[in-house]
């Protein structure tokens, strides 16, 4: 079953009529079909959509929203779900003015994706109504200036969609028609992160230089990430001793990756946002994700976050230095 | 000129304490001559390296040939560091930047009304001691000074000794509140400048923090001043001086290019950001 | 500006036979901000300290540098010595070109040159320095000890004869803990209560103690020498101040359906009881849950047959605000949960009992008046079996993974006592290992073996089960005689492993003290601070910190006490001034830092705030500096640099690093 | 006019490289970007825009200025510039070459900018044509013709050939060099191309976007405009849209100490950080409405104010594309100016 | 930045180069005040000579050590970077080094995991009364820094 835009609104109409919110940040229909912006609607829902291209994570936005007077309802997809969980945790919204709906997802298409299969010109993006299979591997039709392309669903979601291990959501007031939610995973969550664990280090040392020399620092993997909200980033702090606006030498496209990656460490809800929004395309997921194998494997599940707990059994640091190649 | 990035060196030769957070610093090449010539109004950039760089007026008058002043007050990284800085120091300098007053136009033979609150007369005192030099282009020069205390009056020997003496120059000083010691006149500056009620023919000359700026001026059309009769200097984050960096504007005017001297009319006229 | 000056020492040849000392003073001396450099035979002497000061004066400096031995020597020497010459003692740094500069490298090109470095990095360093001043609090001269059992007892006894008040909160009706359900101690067999009952009458009439019995500590706020603490006063319904302590009331109390708690639940009490008979103090308390009473308004036989008019039902809980200077744990300890452990049928079996229970049995004032007589049918058992290690150095995660300590010896202690008194009985002790490594301990442990006849048995008990006839069997293995035997007993007495009392936890939040994964309290030095709880003017007495029997109990009573004395002895107490410092307007108070802090010395306020946006209100963390100890645990957590440390900024690292790399 | 068969374009390249620096738009790690061609670079002809724009250039992220040593009270100042060898960038598309214009009028203004002007100076633009544009595409807003790219050469492809037509002394200087490969002919032979990027062109969805309200609206109404209220919700703050964007021109000038030296440099920055208008006192800018507003006037008004009404913007599309919100400024434009 | 791009001809070989004669490392220490650095002291006044090259910055506690002070090492030019506190359970503040043990375990994994060689980063355990422990921890580290080199992966070109 499709998961349908108005049954959505409908729902959401009825809580504000209810007085659960007073105003709604949902996603709103864009330039073209697949274009979806996060956005506040106070009186009218002209607009409104949920769609399978809302991919955009909300909940960080509900920072500035919880400190107004009312509530404000979000729609909380489940891997949005765990940002606000973690942003409530770290104080960093006031649940109490925020009334989460979480709503279902089944997957999100990626329109670089799209785009990859030769596509351009988009003006239309339809599933097919034939010949929709019993396992729900539906096919897109692709509407161009040049043409129709038929392109299977599950090949252009979005890689965080492909990763996302889990559809149930954590600290919604509500959830609707969860049963919607389909099971996008493919199984392979830490492949990308074994792949590059079994490179021998040079080679490592050369994929993460070319991927990293294609940063621009344009912060938007750090301005959209639900973990990173520090009121000041220190690379925006000047009195921190690490500031920088461009990445002027090798050293401080590194430098900025590394803090960010280890200030998210054992905090990261894993929602894929961080790749999702980069314009060259960083896999910035794989440095995180990288993160929470090791805790996995070093510290296996905690309540606190890795880096704010202990236990005095905890591997020692040279646990590094015994496995994968040496060096020396 | 096209090197606008690249400073020059320059040496602080002497630095004197105006008030408790304003010091006064003497710069000058390292040939021990004046960096550049500039106008009344006008701002250079001062940096140390790896401290930071700002723009600051430059207060003294084009008239002196032998050396640049910088009036400035302790508000940040860089002014903090010029504050405990000693004679002797080499700094960076560039410019000048920005326009001017029109002391060579508009303000030719007219009657002169300068209003300053605090810091703000460090860019007037460069007009000021302009119109001095050049006495006989101008006509009656007033001057409305205020500032929280006595002690927080800037160049205020200059003011009493210079100033004072001058003649054809009326020198009106108030501070804020009581304070022992002082005789003068207690009040704000723009309630002052009501109270003193200048003839409306006066071109005025109006600089000091953004309230006082904006209650004088309103007092003054009050008074029946016309809006473009009134010109006051802004000040804004700058960065490059020469309006490409792109942060210094108010609408489409850059402080830096077009700025700082505007006449209220022009200001008027553009969105209202600041 | 900074106006440093550098003081080179020689320290006599220790220095100077490795380390060209003038070229350094030379090439410190071209340092930026460096407006003096020198170098002299001992800085730490009179006359080097002389040149120090007469520098500082005539040069205006504003930060010292010293380059000599180990900060750990004479840092705080010099710290006078730049006090004594008016500049604040925190401006100094010391560059440690002795133990590990000149005595490591013997090379004096090398020595030197890394003397010139380690020069530049104090230099780098000095220039960031702060002037910081020492904080100073008062002390509130009165003690709460959390806990009446006899740790709680003893270091509040020991407080009291030192001339403080102490005041000690008891959650249960009377003082005395788990001692006073004690038959026999070991290894000496003396009477738990005839020991005991002295010193909680001691307790009760001491003049500096104050006794809170029926009460728990509900909050606590302050920080060392300043404590705020709410103590709930439960209702007794029983007017402390007119009961005489006749005890008619609960002789007349036709409740007869509430366990007894003193008995280990084995017999029965009144809903209005005094737990035994020496309790302190010896005022009864009604249990409103079992009371007719309160359960139908219908009763009241208790007030009718109180001549004194002590009884009250409509008492209410009080709460009491005191203020105190020092805290001490001695929240003791309680058995095991062996639900699950169904293989030992504890809760099936009627004559499974655990060991505080057979303590009853044998207790002459117990349910059985110390008669053996197994709780199912009151026979006396002529087979007894002892299990040890239920639930202690259990690594399955059932039990606790530690040794509970005192469980052979009172093992042993019961078997002896029983074969003692009835040499007919049969008694055997499965058992791990037996550890008995004190005083006179092993020597117990053989009597019972050896002496007595106890059958000790190396092996675990699988199974004990029901032959179907009423007999228990208990199936166990002997692993010295490598074979599995079955048991026909009366009666099994499980040693149930200890842990720390349910409250410990809660209190440990409250205190903000750490607490280990078992719920004992840690120690702020495990060797040298064993009885400190990191959090300062917090102290642990009793089993709360670790399994102990007695003697160790009451000993770290004492040394808990000492510590107590020690500290509200001081009129004001100084604090180390490099501590973490939380800059309001970066912190987003995530509570990173809290979490990692040791010492509970971040909390959270709403702080008003304007970093130029306008004004805000934000939650951020502010730190107690009395109770901070510097570690910077919290400095390396934030991840907005909004919290540093005092003495060792960010910045005055960053500026080490970049010295020492440049 | 010259052309030669499209099969040996990387002949083509290789003599280019021999002659000039060539850079031209290849794929790096999943991304395209302009990149230094060697042999064995694949040229990435479908790609209609990289992700950066060529202002890179020009304007690239970080220039060093100057360097400095201080000793004591003393300022030792020390050139760091490097000078910038001749290049050619080959598939500039017709938005881009437009961009150049654009900046020129900022960097080229009076004082002009001595790094801009010597790299813009270095520069050959081999333009190509748009065979495909984008939904994305909205340079014909600007009166950008996709199918005349100008720039010192244009060149266009067919099926078979790549034309080559060189527009400035520039262009025809390196036409001569490699005049060779080619063969001659005549202007007519594109002409269906061009008319088939025209109909293409105007089947676009914003060849109609009409900017009357910015040209004839007064900076100070549309600056209080209520609108803009709602437009900015989405902005993260981040500057993907400003570093993409080829008419985007802030920029910060910051110091780095590297130990031995203070070295000053300039590095784009974006009206779009919190940060950018941050003065020791307070921040004029202090929410993000505040600095969306600013960029949006920046490009649709004020600029236009101060150039004869030319628009800060070229319509290639990359914020579009890259806006991880889905904000841009076709939104902006039209819900400004919405009547409603 | 393209025309002006860092050119990758232009690092030096980012490969570890066998060391050459003239190769001195720069290896920097934290070291916490109660322990190592006590050790350090130790090894001192037992004259435990270990290489020059070694330079130590005191913390008070190795949990103080911020990631961003260890990356601002090798941006500066350090070759190593050895990292030394109290043992596990013997922390002057109790718990600090149990952080630390973690912090340093994430953050070195992930230096290896972007191709930094791990062995230019260490975390040793020292007592204060473990100088001997510290001198021959201090040689062993300068052996290995110096086999592997001039670090050329994560320094900062301006800075070297």
């Amino acid at each position: 079953m499709r998961i349908e835009s108005d049954i959505i609104l409908g729902k959401v109409k009825r809580l504000v009529s209810d007085g659960k919110a007073d105003r709604v940040f949902a996603w709103k229909k864009g330039n073209f079909c697949y274009d979806t912006e996060p956005s506040l609607f106070t009186d009218n829902y002209v607009g409104f959509t949920y769609d399978d291209f809302c991919a955009a994570n909300l909940c960080k936005f509900m920072i500035n929203e919880s400190k107004k007077d009312g509530k404000t309802l979000v729609l909380i997809k489940p891997c949005d779900s765990k940002g606000l969980a973690l942003l409530e945790k770290e104080h960093r919204i006031n649940r109490e003015r925020i009334y989460a709906l979480g709503v279902p997802c089944a997957g999100k298409i990626d329109m670089d994706k799209i785009r990859e299969n030769g596509v351009k010109g988009v003006i239309g993006i339809e599933e097919e109504k034939e010949n929709v299979s019993c396992n729900g591997d539906e096919n897109l039709i692709i509407k161009t200036l040049y043409g129709d392309k038929i392109i299977p669903k599950k090949s252009v979601l979005y890689d965080k969609c492909l990763s996302c291990t889990d559809k149930e959501h954590v600290g919604c007031d509500e959830v609707f028609m969860p049963e919607l939610s389909e099971d996008t995973y493919d199984g392979k969550k830490f492949e990308g992160v074994k792949k590059i664990e079994n490179m021998p280090s040079d080679e490592r040392f050369s994929f993460w230089r070319s991927q990293l020399s294609k940063c621009i620092r344009c912060n938007a993997c750090r301005n959209v990430c639900p973990v990173c909200s520090c009121v000041k980033c220190i690379f925006d702090n000047d009195n921190s001793g690490i500031a920088s606006k461009a990445n002027s030498d090798d050293f401080e496209e590194n430098l900025y990756h590394i803090i960010r990656a280890f200030h998210v460490c054992g905090r990261c809800v894993d929602c894929g946002e961080c790749s999702r929004v980069c314009p060259e395309k960083i896999p910035l997921h794989l440095l995180n994700r990288k993160y929470i194998k090791d805790i996995k494997e070093l510290y296996g599940y905690e309540k606190e976050p890795a880096l704010l707990t202990f236990t005095k059994s905890d591997a020692e640091p040279s646990v590094i230095y015994e496995r994968g190649e040496k060096n020396v | 000129m096209t090197e606008n990035l690249v400073p020059s060196v320059g040496v602080i030769t002497d630095i004197r304490i105006d008030t408790p957070d304003v010091k006064t610093f003497r710069v000058v090449g390292r040939d021990g001559k004046k960096c550049f010539s500039h106008m009344p109004g006008q701002c250079a950039m001062l940096s140390i390296p790896g401290i930071g760089e700002a723009m600051f007026s430059i207060t003294s008058s084009p008239t002196n040939n032998d050396f640049m002043e910088f009036s400035i007050k302790k508000c940040g990284c860089l002014t903090d560091w010029l504050h405990s800085a000693e004679a002797g120091q080499e700094i960076l300098i560039r410019g000048p930047y920005g326009n001017f007053f029109p002391v060579e136009s508009e303000l030719k033979n007219k009657d002169l009304l300068f209003i300053a609150g605090g810091i703000g007369l460090a860019p007037l005192r460069s007009v000021i001691n302009y119109c001095r030099d050049k006495r006989s282009d101008y006509g009656k020069i007033d001057i409305v000074y205020g500032s929280r205390s006595k002690d927080d009056l800037v160049d205020y020997g200059e003011i009493i000794n210079e100033w004072m003496a001058d003649g054809g120059i009326d020198v009106y000083l108030t501070i804020d509140r009581e304070q022992e010691g002082w005789n003068g006149h207690v009040g704000f500056v723009p309630n002052y400048v009501k109270e003193l009620g200048f003839n409306t023919d006066k071109t005025v000359l109006l600089c000091g923090p953004p309230i006082m700026i904006k209650f004088s001026l309103q007092g003054l059309i009050d008074m029946g001043f016309d809006k473009t009769q009134v010109y006051t200097t802004m000040e804004l984050r700058m960065k490059c001086g020469v309006g490409k960096c792109g942060r210094c504007n108010i609408g489409s005017k850059y402080v830096c290019k077009d700025g700082p001297v505007f006449r209220c009319d022009e200001l008027e006229a553009l969105p209202d950001e600041y | 500006m900074n106006r440093i000056g550098v003081f080179v020492c020689h320290c006599g040849s220790n220095i100077a036979a490795a380390v060209d000392v003038k070229q350094v003073a030379e090439a410190l001396g071209r340092e930026q901000n460096v407006v003096f450099s020198a170098e002299y035979q001992y800085m730490c002497s009179e006359n080097g300290q002389k040149l120090i000061k007469n520098a500082v004066k005539e040069n205006a400096l504003t930060g010292i540098v010293v380059c000599s031995c180990s900060p750990r020597m004479h840092e705080a020497t010099f710290r006078k010595t730049a006090s004594e010459a008016g500049i604040n003692p925190y401006m100094v740094e010391i560059a440690n070109i002795r133990e590990q500069c000149s005595w490591v490298h013997k090379d004096i090109t090398a020595a030197t040159s890394k003397a010139i470095i380690l020069g530049r990095a104090a230099i780098a360093k000095v220039r960031f320095n702060e002037p910081l001043t020492v904080g100073e609090s008062g002390v509130t001269k009165r003690a709460l000890v959390i806990g009446g059992g006899i740790a709680g007892i003893q270091t509040a006894l020991d407080i009291a004869d030192a001339g403080y008040k102490v005041d000690i909160v008891e959650k249960k009706p009377t003082i005395g803990g788990k001692m006073a359900q004690l038959d026999k101690t070991f290894p000496t067999l003396d009477c738990a209560a005839c020991i005991l009952t002295p010193k909680m009458v001691e307790a009760a009439r001491h003049e500096n103690i104050k006794l809170y019995t029926y009460s728990e500590v509900e909050e606590v706020k302050g920080y060392v020498g300043n404590f705020s603490v709410k103590i709930r006063k439960k209702a007794r319904y029983v007017r402390e101040n007119l009961c005489s302590g006749c005890g008619a009331c609960a002789l007349k109390c036709p409740s007869r359906n509430s366990g007894n708690e003193f008995n280990t639940g084995l017999d029965k009490r009144g809903a209005i009881y005094i737990p035994f008979a020496q309790a302190i103090p010896n005022i009864p308390v009604i249990d409103a849950e079992h009371c007719i009473k309160f359960r139908t308004g219908k009763c009241g036989l208790c007030q009718m047959n109180c001549a004194a008019q002590a009884i009250d039902f409509s008492q209410k809980d009080e709460i009491i605000e005191e203020k105190y200077g020092a805290i001490v744990a001695a929240t003791g300890f309680d058995i095991i949960n062996l639900d699950k452990f169904g293989e030992y049928g504890y809760k099936t079996y009627p004559d499974v009992v655990t060991s505080l229970e057979f303590e009853r049995i044998m207790n002459a004032a117990g349910p059985t008046k110390g008669h053996l007589e197994r709780p199912s049918d009151g026979r006396q058992p002529k087979t007894l079996v002892f299990v040890q290690c239920v639930g202690s150095r259990d690594t399955s995660g059932r039990g606790k993974e530690y040794c509970s300590k005192i469980c052979c010896m009172y093992t042993a202690k019961h078997a002896m006592l029983t074969r003692e008194k009835y040499p007919d009985t049969d008694v055997y002790v499965f058992y791990i290992d037996v550890r008995a490594p004190g005083k006179n301990f092993d020597e117990f442990y053989r009597r019972a073996a050896e002496q007595y006849g106890v059958h000790y048995i190396k092996g675990m008990v699988g199974k004990i089960y029901d032959d179907g006839n009423g007999n228990l069997m208990v199936r166990g293995s002997d692993i010295i005689a490598n074979e599995q035997l079955t048991i026909k007993a009366d009666m099994v007495i499980l040693a149930a492993a200890a842990k720390p009392d349910d409250s410990a936890r809660s209190l440990g939040t409250m205190l903000t003290a750490s607490m280990d994964t078992n719920d004992f309290f840690t120690e702020a030095h495990p060797k040298l601070r064993p009885v400190e709880s990191p959090t300062a003017g917090v102290f642990l007495s009793g089993f709360c910190q670790g399994p102990k029997d007695i003697p160790e109990t009451v000993a770290q009573a004492g040394a808990a006490a000492v510590k107590v004395i020690g500290l509200l002895s001081k009129d004001r107490l100084k604090s180390n001034p490099c501590v973490a410092r939380s800059d309001s307007l970066i912190c987003s108070g995530c509570s990173n830092c809290e979490k990692v802090c040791p010492f509970g010395a971040i909390t959270y306020a709403d702080a008003r705030v304007n970093d130029g946006t306008g004004m805000e209100t934000r939650r951020v963390a502010v730190v107690n500096e009395a109770v901070c100890h510097g570690c910077g645990a919290c400095a390396a957590a934030c991840p907005s640099g909004a919290m540093d440390l005092m003495g060792f900024t960010s910045k005055q690292i960053f500026a080490e690093v970049d010295a020492v790399c440049r | 006019m010259y052309k030669i068969a499209y099969s040996e374009i990387y002949n083509l390249f290789d003599r280019i490289k021999d002659v000039i620096t060539l850079f031209l738009p290849a794929k790096n790690d999943g991304a395209v970007s302009f990149s230094k061609y060697e042999s064995g670079t694949r040229y990435e002809a479908d790609a209609l825009n990289t992700v950066r724009s060529a202002k890179d250039f020009f304007f690239p992220q970080t220039q060093n200025i100057a360097e400095f040593k201080i000793s004591g009270k003393s300022i030792e100042i020390l050139q760091n510039t490097e000078e910038t060898g001749k290049f050619a960038v080959f598939g500039v598309r017709a938005c881009d070459e437009k961009s150049f214009g654009i900046l020129d009028r900022v960097f080229l203004s009076e004082p002009s900018d001595p790094y801009y002007n010597e790299k813009r100076e270095k520069a050959v633009i081999i333009t190509a044509a748009c065979n495909y544009p984008e939904e994305t595409c909205f340079c014909t807003a600007f009166g950008i013709d996709p199918s005349e790219p100008r720039g010192d050469v244009s060149t266009w492809v067919s099926e078979d050939f790549l034309y080559w037509k060189a527009n400035t002394e520039k262009g025809e200087e390196l036409t001569n060099k490699i005049a060779d490969i080619f063969e001659r002919c005549n202007d007519g032979e594109i002409i269906s191309i061009k008319n088939n990027i025209k109909t293409a062109a105007e089947k676009l969805p914003f060849v109609s976007l009409n900017l009357d309200y910015w040209r004839n609206t007064g900076e100070k109404e549309i600056f209080a405009s209520e609108k803009w209220e709602s437009v900015y919700k989405g902005c993260l703050g981040c500057g993907t849209c400003t570093f993409v964007c080829p008419t985007c021109q802030c920029y910060d000038v910051r110091d780095f100490d590297s130990g031995k030296s203070v070295r000053k440099f300039r590095c784009w920055d974006s009206c779009m950080y919190s940060d950018f208008t941050k003065m020791a006192h307070g921040n004029p800018r202090k929410s993000q409405k505040e600095r969306f507003r600013q960029r949006f006037m920046h490009k649709l008004k004020y600029f236009p104010e101060n150039n004869g009404g030319i628009f800060s913007c070229v319509g290639c599309g990359r914020c579009l594309k890259s806006c991880p919100q889905s904000l841009n400024i076709i939104k902006v434009a039209r819900s400004v100016a919405a009547d409603d | 930045m393209q025309i002006n791009e860092k050119d990758k001809s232009n690092r030096p070989n980012e490969n570890p180069v066998p060391s050459d004669e003239n190769f001195t490392p720069l290896i920097v220490a934290f070291c916490c005040n109660w322990c190592s650095y006590a050790g350090a002291d130790l090894a001192g006044s037992g004259r435990l000579s270990y290489p020059a090259e070694v330079k130590i910055i005191r913390v008070p506690c190795s949990c103080r050590v911020n990631p961003t002070f260890i990356l601002r090492a090798f941006q500066k030019g350090a070759d190593g970077v050895i990292l030394a506190g109290c043992h596990p359970g013997d922390c002057h503040y109790s718990t600090g080094n149990y952080f630390t043990r973690r912090r340093m375990t994430l953050l070195f994994s992930m230096l290896d995991y972007m191709g930094i060689e791990k062995e230019r980063t260490r975390v040793e355990w020292i007592s204060a009364a473990e100088g001997a422990k510290f001198a021959s921890t201090m040689n062993e580290f300068a052996e290995k820094i110096n086999s592997l080199g001039k670090c050329r992966r994560l320094g900062d070109l301006r800075c070297v």
